[in-house]
């Protein structure tokens, strides 16, 4: 179950590839791909907590495989300086059933936004540039994981 | 003590990491903080408003209220925006 | 927003290229990918109902888009013989935002088990033949969707 | 009335489509599955749990009691199991 912080882009067709190798009892698997939108920026730059950002997505992936039976899972996240259209960030869960594969993904997505320690500033093409700030609803998404 | 600053606060201290030796004082993240704010005028305008920072003591998130130790690696950052 | 019904195998990752090509308006690419079991079973022979199956699936995409902001969306059904580990569908949803992207795949999933004209017949490793029945659990799925 | 079967009710009538000309009673889906029921033991099979059938009029799936005309397209079929 793989976690992989890394500059260089990333394949999905690969990836999923190497996930679901030499195995058939996957019935389903969900990726979730985020891309740097364009409009008014120029380019996002991510930057991250080298060490603990590892043991951050490690933390939420073992969280993942307690609550839905996944058969495999991956997350890579991507730093450094991306253009209008990249690949930021891959998620890939694979279960038998479909339900288990969409939730285990959207939950990592939800923790991944509000609990990895990554950070992005965003480079306009008016020539500004801003930390982009942690949105309520990120957190708001997160919070509807957590058990009473 | 190891110090790591992520994004716009390390921008603003205009370092990414320091190391330094607080006096014994110094017990919670809230007093290093304080502490720290006087080393420079980056460094306050960074502390300033500690409703928009969060820290990790040894990686793992924290609150200001927790105890710091000599050895610990302390970071301070804005709220994390990922994915 | 193609809707396909094919015998061949498809490719996920030049799937997504041609969604995503030469645009920087998506922020988030969800793809399910169904695939064959294994286990007792020797080969899937996936049947439809040429003609009703296109037009199932176009309805169900266009109810889709009616519900959530999607920028682009794709479903490709195969039919046919498949061994186990083979590829059966494929779905997938952009959208500026994570959460519209991953209920409009769930949704389309949900849909497709249940409303498009599509029959199972499992070949088992034993010689046994049979016609895999609908379950309850995916009209109940499809069901929460439904408006009240 | 152009007449179609999917899946294991195909295998049971034995064809996969039919052209038929029922009279002019049958004016519901449940009257022609009635009448086609006639056609071979194989028919009466296929026909013999209405619970377990579901049929498409002109390609949109409808009910036993829709009514049914000369030109049209009548499939008869098992529940959907696609994905």
């Amino acid at each position: 179950m793989p976690v992989r912080i890394q500059a260089e882009d990333f394949d999905i067709a690969a990836e999923i590839a190497a996930l679901s190798a030499g195995r058939d009892d996957i019935g389903a698997l969900v990726t979730f791909t985020g891309l740097v939108r364009g409009g008014e920026t120029a380019s996002l730059t991510l930057e991250h907590y080298p060490g603990m950002t590892e043991k951050a997505l490690s933390a939420i992936e073992a969280e993942a495989l307690t609550r839905w039976p996944l058969k495999a899972s991956l997350i890579i996240h991507r730093v450094g300086t991306l253009a209008p259209g990249a690949q930021i960030v891959l998620v890939a869960t694979a279960s038998e059933s479909r339900h288990a594969a969409f939730e285990a993904a959207s939950f990592l997505m939800d923790y991944l936004k509000t609990d990895a320690p990554f950070w992005k500033r965003e480079d306009r093409s008016d020539g500004a540039s801003h930390w982009l700030d942690a949105r309520e609803t990120d957190t708001a998404s997160r919070d509807r994981w957590k058990k009473p | 003590m190891r110090i790591l600053y992520f994004a716009w606060v390390r921008e603003r201290t205009g370092t990414a990491e320091e190391t330094v030796t607080p006096p014994a004082t110094v017990t919670t993240a809230t007093a290093l903080a304080d502490w720290l704010s006087a080393r420079s005028d980056g460094h306050a305008a960074a502390f300033a408003d500690r409703k928009r920072l969060r820290l990790a003591i040894n990686q793992d998130q924290a609150d200001f209220s927790d105890p710091v130790a000599a050895n610990d690696e302390i970071a301070f950052f804005p709220p994390m925006t990922g994915g």
